[in-house]
């Protein structure tokens, strides 16, 4: 009954966020591509023809195709018109759907997210758990400098480095491409050990906030085992904060995606995105910027259910 | 969400590699920095063209010689108002239609309604007649079969457009058809077996767009990819280097060069522009940067447009003193911070220029240097590269930065006519008319007479060389990867074809 | 079990932890690097030799030169200035609103909590990276449209972590004491929410300050971003990353930069938690 | 040493912090079916004791001597070799076991794995424990209840039956009845008396001589971690030999003289037919009362009645559900001060005590100096104010937010079971300073306590709250 409701209201919060992103998000990158320097029949042409191609004729045959010359407000409105029908409309560099452009991307870029959320959960919960369990002890110390070291190197040189290692002088995995399930290593790695530097952090904080507990300690002094202890009430405990900042992770997960695409060649929404960008592609960046939020939503709602499944707390009080 | 999934995948990554990198010598892998966005040949056309999935009515060989192609011969008529190809027979397309001349005369005239290089010539119309097509011309143009060579002009069946007149799949006749695309980054091709040339030797090739210079070194050295084009300078370095690859370079016409706004009240005196040009040092940029020390360009035209080349003319020199005198004589006074002034102004201009080919935004740091050697203060740009002809066509550029392609087609006419043609060209020359040079431009792009194309040609040249609307600062080469065992590769100096169907792996 | 009593009776000792002055010491020394940049070794960090690139470190270039052969150290120095107060500019606008807005939801609660924080939702929802990288192409080339942009991408942890804390101080029986001793909402900042959740800010801002050095870095990836020939940490690593193999301690160094002063950072602020 | 029947022994055990001594030297022996209660103030160091038998001594402090527990001796061993002990050897009863209870574990899962784990027993057999542990301690009802939803003495049958779930033979309790009204700190000393009758051996730590007499079994007293006294507990708590013992036993309420009554002035405060809710449930309903100023009113009545959130309607925090608050025009807008029942949380937390209190005197235009009288009259040595609250004793801070609340002049002051987390004899002189100043100075106090008996001596008046009818769910 409470887990039902519970999960109902989470999901009619999520779905007014939902419709406010939509809006919200459209909006306001329809009116930031507006207020971009440039002529976007330029940028468009450059996108479609590249530079040994375009030119001002070129430019100009774009502008009356896609109405460029229309006043503003009438292309936000018929934008979101067709919004509401559920229509994203074309993209204007590849004439292509954008729905259809998404759906591949997307796919590919939850891929790597996802592999990406879990490489970085492979890595950060058994260092923060180390570090967390002796906080100030060595392990501490070494996995917060080696936080810091790959919170500060860009993820392009990681990427490069694990190239370099694994691919080149070991030949174990391919450097770029998507052809199968080894191409996703690499990528996921850079991403994942980039992420892990800060939530190694909060797991460790979380552990060691845990571990200072007196029902840590009653734990304990009962019998149980440090391992048991461990297991059955720290780790519990300490997934609450970790697993609310991974809410927050999602937003940065997003962008980290954009340079790895970029450094693997892997054919995603974020790399997609600075190309739309840079292409003036009006209504491919709104799509995106769409997608890429109502993403954010639903990643929400799931990482708001699951705290709801751990903690069982907040069930009685919803 | 993800987990199951992941770990799924993580777990066959593992027993998967080994697999996927046993031998697979039926096919061969090509990697390069574009991305392939649509199926439209006004757009990707480059690409299936490279790749030999499409092919144009008229070929040329690697020495720009013109041979045919699915047209198998073609001439004028004497006053060359009017040109008549004639469409190869027994060509079918991937989808098993038959080519006919009306297919390719509605491919063409769809090709004509898009920017490309049809556009360049004075085109009335195209239409199809008894098995040939006929193109009737407003002026002469002597250019048109080359300007067919050209990847915008590719031919592609009916059935590639839908009913709205959008590209819904590539189907050519090449030796080479598309099994799978992926937008942008990845094509895979399968081998034509109802060819109507030399079959490809090889069953398949795989594409992959790879935007960064430093993953395709790297891709080229893992051996991820057989052949793998525009390599950056260090990892060019580098391949040379390591066994399994052959690295090669060919000087292509291609030229680094700096458009001037002649008309700007700095640079409308020829001899600013040539201070300009004596105050870069070419040779520093063409060993430190683009790292071929025998390129940085003496003229406009590289010695690969032996045409256009001249090699009597006297090099582009570097002698900063030199420059600041002609300044000096222009009225030009050094301020307190180093910076030329005339008339309360100081001397400074913005360069535009754009970060797709990464040696732009160094060279013209390495430019801002120099310039600021003879006190001209460049203020530098990195953006779009539309930027340059809007700025051309609203006047507001002053100076850019771009590497163009004299080569797109094998006669360069269609270019230059564009570039220093009447009112100059986006990609050419800006505010500088010079009647003289437009006169035999227009000479060279309507006669056949080779003495008479040659002297034009020279008068082009010089006058281009004297008074500088565009200052060369190096020429190209095109960087290649090849795999050691792959046999049969050409470079191709027009970057126009791969020859993927000639390569074949050996020992 | 309460030690509580027993501890209270041994004398307190309130030392100065080592790491926090080596970290304090770093800082300054950090902050003396970017005030006098370099005018500090008297080299003109932009002046090029074409002919002397990617040098290895010797005595004329103490840590090498770059690919166009400028001297890697005045470029460091230079880029000192930039990136750090990029990285300060970008964090302070950050955390002033996302702090204060964090107060006031906790504070207010009801309808003003539920809308800043469905609000900072919908911030955290709009890609951040289309946010920056819009904002740099709207001024192309200035970096102050990339600190609004970071800016405006990362308050947003600010309110969220200052919101959870302060709901929890606020709901503490010394604030209920201070309001009934008649202090005013800047004493209760002041002297319990400031305390206590100014630590753990400090953590979030030192791993911003990386945040928005390697963002700088990431839109030069993608080359958006500052003009040349402008030395900044994060815009010199993507331009030495096609050097990496001829000279790979070059893009080293202002990785090293940044992880120095994120460490330095860290270690002043003692090592809060998050 | 050892006899046979011996289950702690423990000779010359120190404890210290450095060069300084905390406790000891003590020794004791403590046979089967014997209980062991160790006495003293807050601060003697008796939880010392307990953790350096259990290897859990905090950092930075180290014990010497010799123990044996059950005829093994552990003293050599490392805190990580003597967790083998912990729920097997002997079982701890946790000091607050509301916070010794994992907060996001339902009851009789925290007990079930003791059974399980601990005791070693199968999945059926654990689950049927629990089940026996349930019905037998009266907490049926309980057992899918989180910790926050149990009472402070639910929570400690909670946790007893958690921490002897495998019988150990040697029970150390400490402090077990803090914080718990009368009638719940009863059951659960009912529960530790049990232990030494059915043969097992226990080690309570207590300030309160009521709790002592109750086990019975040998005494030791402790003082600043000296041994003062030791004997049987029934001979030491009838005849004691110690000053100090004499002063422990003095200060238990029972025996407290009554303070004298003072004269009432006029009227501060009257409430009116107020009913207080929290959240959907309404604790009390037409409460009628009216202060006047010098007066002491005490309010009684079980945990969970509602006395705390009446004083939020008093003090003007909570708004009551119906009825009116009228305030005196005598009684300023800070005339209403509040002591809290854990003095740490009523300070912030990271900001000395001295600047706090130099804010406080800042705001009211109190002279610093006349703060300082205030401090050495409740006895507060000046130099504890350059610290953290957390580095002072309960009782100081309590005394010292007497001086904060004084500083800000108030007409009431409304104290929150100030003194149910210190030891007795400070919490006879804590009540009695309040008693003292407010008579002095004309300040009507409202006590709340759950201890009748603290109410009986001290008030002038006393209102007892009983429990409102509970709603069926």
């Amino acid at each position: 009954m409470l887990q039902r409701s519970v999960f109902w209201s989470a999901l009619a919060g999520r779905a007014v966020q939902a419709v406010v992103v939509a809006v919200v998000v459209g909006i306001i990158s329809f009116a930031m591509m507006q207020a971009l320097p440039g002529d976007s029949a330029y940028r468009i042409a450059a996108g479609r023809y590249g530079y040994d191609m375009m030119d001002a004729a070129s430019a100009d045959q774009v502008r009356t195709e896609l109405g460029l010359d229309q006043p503003v407000v009438v292309q936000l409105v018929s934008w979101l018109g067709s919004l509401a029908q559920f229509d994203l409309g074309k993209s204007s560099v590849s004439g292509s759907p954008i729905a259809e452009e998404l759906k591949t991307q997307m796919g590919y870029s939850l891929l790597l997210a996802g592999a990406g959320l879990l490489v970085s959960l492979l890595i950060a919960i058994p260092v923060g758990i180390m570090a967390g369990l002796k906080p100030g002890g060595w392990f501490d110390r070494f996995s917060l400098a080696a936080s810091i070291f790959f919170r500060a190197i860009p993820a392009f040189a990681i990427g490069v480095v694990l190239m370099l290692g694994f691919a080149v002088h070991t030949k174990l995995l391919p450097v770029a491409g998507f052809k199968g399930p080894e191409y996703l290593v690499l990528p996921a790695l850079t991403l994942g050990l980039g992420l892990a530097a800060v939530s190694s952090r909060v797991i460790r904080d979380a552990v060691s906030e845990a571990m200072s507990a007196e029902w840590r300690l009653f734990s304990r002094t009962k019998g149980l085992s440090s391992k048991l202890t461990l297991s059955r009430h720290v780790l519990r405990n300490a997934a609450l904060p970790v697993v609310a900042y991974v809410g927050v992770q999602l937003a940065f997960l997003i962008e980290g995606v954009v340079i790895i695409e970029s450094v693997f060649a892997w054919p995603g929404i974020g790399h997609a995105l600075v190309h739309a960008i840079f292409g003036r592609d009006v209504p491919m960046v709104q799509g995106t910027a769409l997608a890429l939020g109502l993403m954010y939503v639903v990643l929400n709602l799931i990482v708001d259910l699951t705290c709801h499944g751990i903690d069982p707390r907040r069930s009685k009080t919803a | 969400m993800f987990k199951p999934l992941s770990i799924a995948i993580l777990a066959a990554s593992l027993f998967a590699s080994p697999i996927a990198f046993s031998a697979d010598k039926t096919s061969v892998k090509i990697s390069a920095p574009w991305e392939i966005n649509s199926y439209d040949p006004a757009v990707s056309g480059f690409a299936f063209h490279r790749l030999q999935v499409m092919e144009t009515l008229v070929d040329a060989d690697t020495k720009g010689v013109l041979i045919p192609g699915l047209a198998t011969e073609w001439s004028a008529t004497e006053d060359g108002m009017s040109w008549t190809l004639t469409v190869r027979e027994g060509v079918k397309f991937h989808n098993g239609t038959t080519m006919t001349a009306e297919f390719v005369a509605k491919s063409l005239i769809t090709a004509l309604a898009k920017p490309g290089m049809l556009k360049k010539a004075p085109i009335k119309s195209i239409e199809a007649k008894d098995g040939k097509i006929l193109i009737q011309m407003e002026k002469p143009f002597s250019a048109l079969p080359a300007l067919l060579t050209h990847n915008t002009t590719v031919i592609s069946a009916p059935a590639s457009i839908d009913a709205e007149g959008n590209a819904v799949a590539a189907i050519g006749t090449g030796p080479f058809t598309v099994d799978t695309f992926t937008p942008p980054q990845g094509l895979s091709l399968k081998r034509n077996d109802d060819y109507w040339g030399d079959k490809a030797l090889l069953e398949s090739a795989s594409y992959l767009a790879t935007s960064r210079a430093e993953t395709r070194a790297l891709i080229a050295e893992s051996g991820d990819a057989d052949l793998v084009f525009n390599l950056d300078p260090s990892g060019f370095a580098h391949l040379k280097d390591v066994d399994s690859v052959t690295a090669m370079a060919d000087a292509i016409p291609r030229v680094v060069s700096l458009k001037l706004n002649a008309s700007h009240k700095f640079l409308d005196d020829a001899r600013a522009r040539q201070a300009l040009s004596m105050a870069i040092n070419r040779q520093g940029i063409a060993t430190a940067i683009t790292r071929f020390p025998e390129a940085s360009a003496t003229q406009l035209f590289p010695p690969v447009l032996s045409e256009w080349h001249d090699k009597d003319l006297k090099p582009l020199t570097n002698d900063v003193e030199a420059a600041k005198k002609l300044l000096a004589d222009l009225g030009w006074k050094a301020g307190d911070d180093g910076v030329l002034t005339r008339d309360g102004e100081r001397f400074k201009l913005l360069l535009r220029t754009f970060p797709d080919r990464p040696e732009l935004p160094l060279i013209a740091t390495a430019l801002q240097d120099q310039w600021g050697e003879i006190g001209v203060e460049l203020e530098v740009s990195v953006s779009s590269y539309s930027e340059i002809p809007k700025g051309h066509k609203d006047g507001s550029l002053e100076v850019a930065l771009f590497a163009r392609n004299y080569g797109l087609t094998p006669d360069p006419i269609g270019t230059t006519l564009a570039d220093f043609g009447k009112g100059g060209g986006d990609w050419g020359a800006m505010g500088w008319d010079n009647a003289t040079v437009i006169d035999a431009l227009d000479k060279i792009s309507q006669t056949s007479d080779a003495s008479v194309r040659s002297e034009n040609i020279a008068t082009v040249v010089k006058a281009v060389h004297d008074e500088l609307p565009l200052i060369p600062v190096v020429w190209y080469q095109h960087t290649v990867s090849v795999a050691k065992d792959l046999k049969g590769y050409v470079v191709d100096p027009l970057e126009r074809n791969y020859g993927l169907s000639k390569v074949s792996w050996g020992k | 079990m309460s030690n509580q009593a027993i501890l209270a009776t041994l004398p307190v000792e309130r030392r100065f932890p080592i790491w926090r002055v080596l970290g304090i010491v770093l800082l300054l020394f950090l902050a003396v690097c970017a005030v006098m940049g370099p005018d500090l070794i008297g080299v003109d960090p932009f002046k090029q030799s074409l002919m002397h690139t990617l040098q290895s470190p010797s005595a004329e270039h103490w840590l090498g030169t770059d690919h166009l052969g400028r001297d890697m150290l005045a470029r460091l120095l230079s880029g000192a200035q930039l990136s750090l107060s990029l990285a300060a500019l970008s964090v302070l606008t950050a955390a002033i609103p996302g702090t204060i807005l964090g107060i006031v939801a906790a504070w207010r609660g009801g309808w003003t909590e539920r809308g800043l924080t469905l609000f900072a939702d919908a911030v955290l929802a709009l890609p951040g990276l289309l946010l920056v990288l819009m904002l740099a192409a709207i001024s192309p080339g200035s970096w102050w449209a990339l600190y609004v942009g970071l800016s405006l991408t990362l308050w947003v942890e600010y309110f969220r972590y200052t919101r959870q804390r302060a709901r929890v101080v606020l709901s503490e029986p010394s604030v209920e004491s201070s309001r009934l001793l008649g202090f005013g909402p800047m004493h209760v900042v002041r002297r319990h929410l400031i305390p206590e959740i100014g630590p753990g800010l400090l953590t979030i801002a030192a791993f911003g300050a990386a945040t928005a050095v390697t963002a700088v870095a990431a839109l030069g990836f993608v080359s958006v971003g500052i003009r040349p020939p402008t030395a900044e940490w994060g815009v010199m690593m993507t331009q030495l990353l096609p050097y990496w193999r001829e000279a790979p301690f070059l893009i080293f160094q202002p990785v090293i930069c940044l992880v120095i002063t994120v460490l330095a950072l860290h270690l002043s602020v003692g090592g809060r938690k998050l | 040493m050892t006899g046979p029947n011996i289950t702690i022994a423990v000779e010359d055990l120190v404890v210290h912090a450095g060069s300084k001594k905390l406790l000891g030297p003590i020794s004791f022996e403590l046979p089967a079916g014997n209980a062991l209660v160790i006495m003293g103030e807050t601060g003697a160091g008796k939880s010392l004791l307990a953790q350096a038998i259990l290897g859990t001594l905090p950092d930075g402090l180290s014990a010497e001597g010799i123990i044996h527990l059950n005829g093994e001796r552990i003293d050599q061993l490392s805190s990580q070799q003597r967790s083998a002990f912990w729920g097997r050897e002997v079982a701890i009863l946790p000091q607050e076991p509301w916070r010794a209870l994992d907060p996001l574990m339902i009851a009789q899962s925290q007990v079930r794995e003791s059974h399980r784990y601990v005791a070693g027993l199968s999945r059926k057999a654990a689950k049927q424990a629990t089940a026996t542990d349930f019905q037998t301690l009266d907490l049926t009802g309980a057992e899918k209840r989180l910790p926050s939803a149990l009472s402070g003495g639910m929570a400690q049958r909670v946790a007893f039956a958690a921490a002897t779930a495998a019988d150990a033979p040697v029970l150390i309790a400490d402090e077990p009845t803090k914080g718990l009204d009368a009638e719940r700190s009863h059951t659960v000393i009912e529960l530790l008396a049990k232990v030494p009758r059915e043969g097992g051996t226990l080690l309570a730590i207590t300030h309160e001589a009521s709790v002592a007499k109750h086990l019975g079994g040998e005494l030791l007293v402790l003082k600043s971690g000296d041994l003062v006294e030791r004997g049987a507990t029934k001979q030491v708590l009838a005849q004691p030999t110690a000053d100090y013992t004499r002063e422990l036993l003095d200060a238990e309420p029972q025996v407290w003289p009554t303070t004298p009554t003072t004269e009432a002035g006029e009227m501060l405060l009257e409430v009116k037919d107020v009913a207080v809710s929290r959240g959907e449930r309404t604790l009390l309903q037409g409460f009628d009362l009216t202060l006047l100023a010098g007066e002491r009113i005490a309010i009684a009545g079980p945990s969970g009645v509602g006395k705390t959130s009446l004083l939020d309607v008093l003090a003007g925090l909570q708004i009551p559900s119906a009825g009116t608050v009228t305030r005196s025009n005598q009684v300023s807008s800070t005339g209403i001060q509040k002591l809290y029942q854990d003095p740490p949380a009523a300070f912030p937390a990271r900001v000395a005590l001295g600047k706090s209190l130099k804010d406080v005197a800042r705001l009211h235009g109190e002279d610093w100096s006349k703060v300082l009288a205030y401090l050495s009259r409740l006895g507060i040595d000046e130099s504890l104010l350059k610290r953290r609250p957390d580095e002072v004793s309960g009782g100081e801070l309590q005394r010292i937010s007497i001086a904060r609340a004084l500083t800000a002049k108030p007409a009431i002051l409304l104290a929150d079971e100030p003194t149910s987390r210190l030891d007795p004899i400070t919490q006879r002189e804590t009540l009695a300073m309040i008693a003292d100043i407010a008579a002095e100075k004309g300040i009507a106090v409202v006590l709340v306590t759950h201890d009748a008996v603290i109410a009986d001596k001290w008030a002038d008046r006393r209102v007892v709250l009983s429990e409102f009818p509970k709603r069926q769910y």
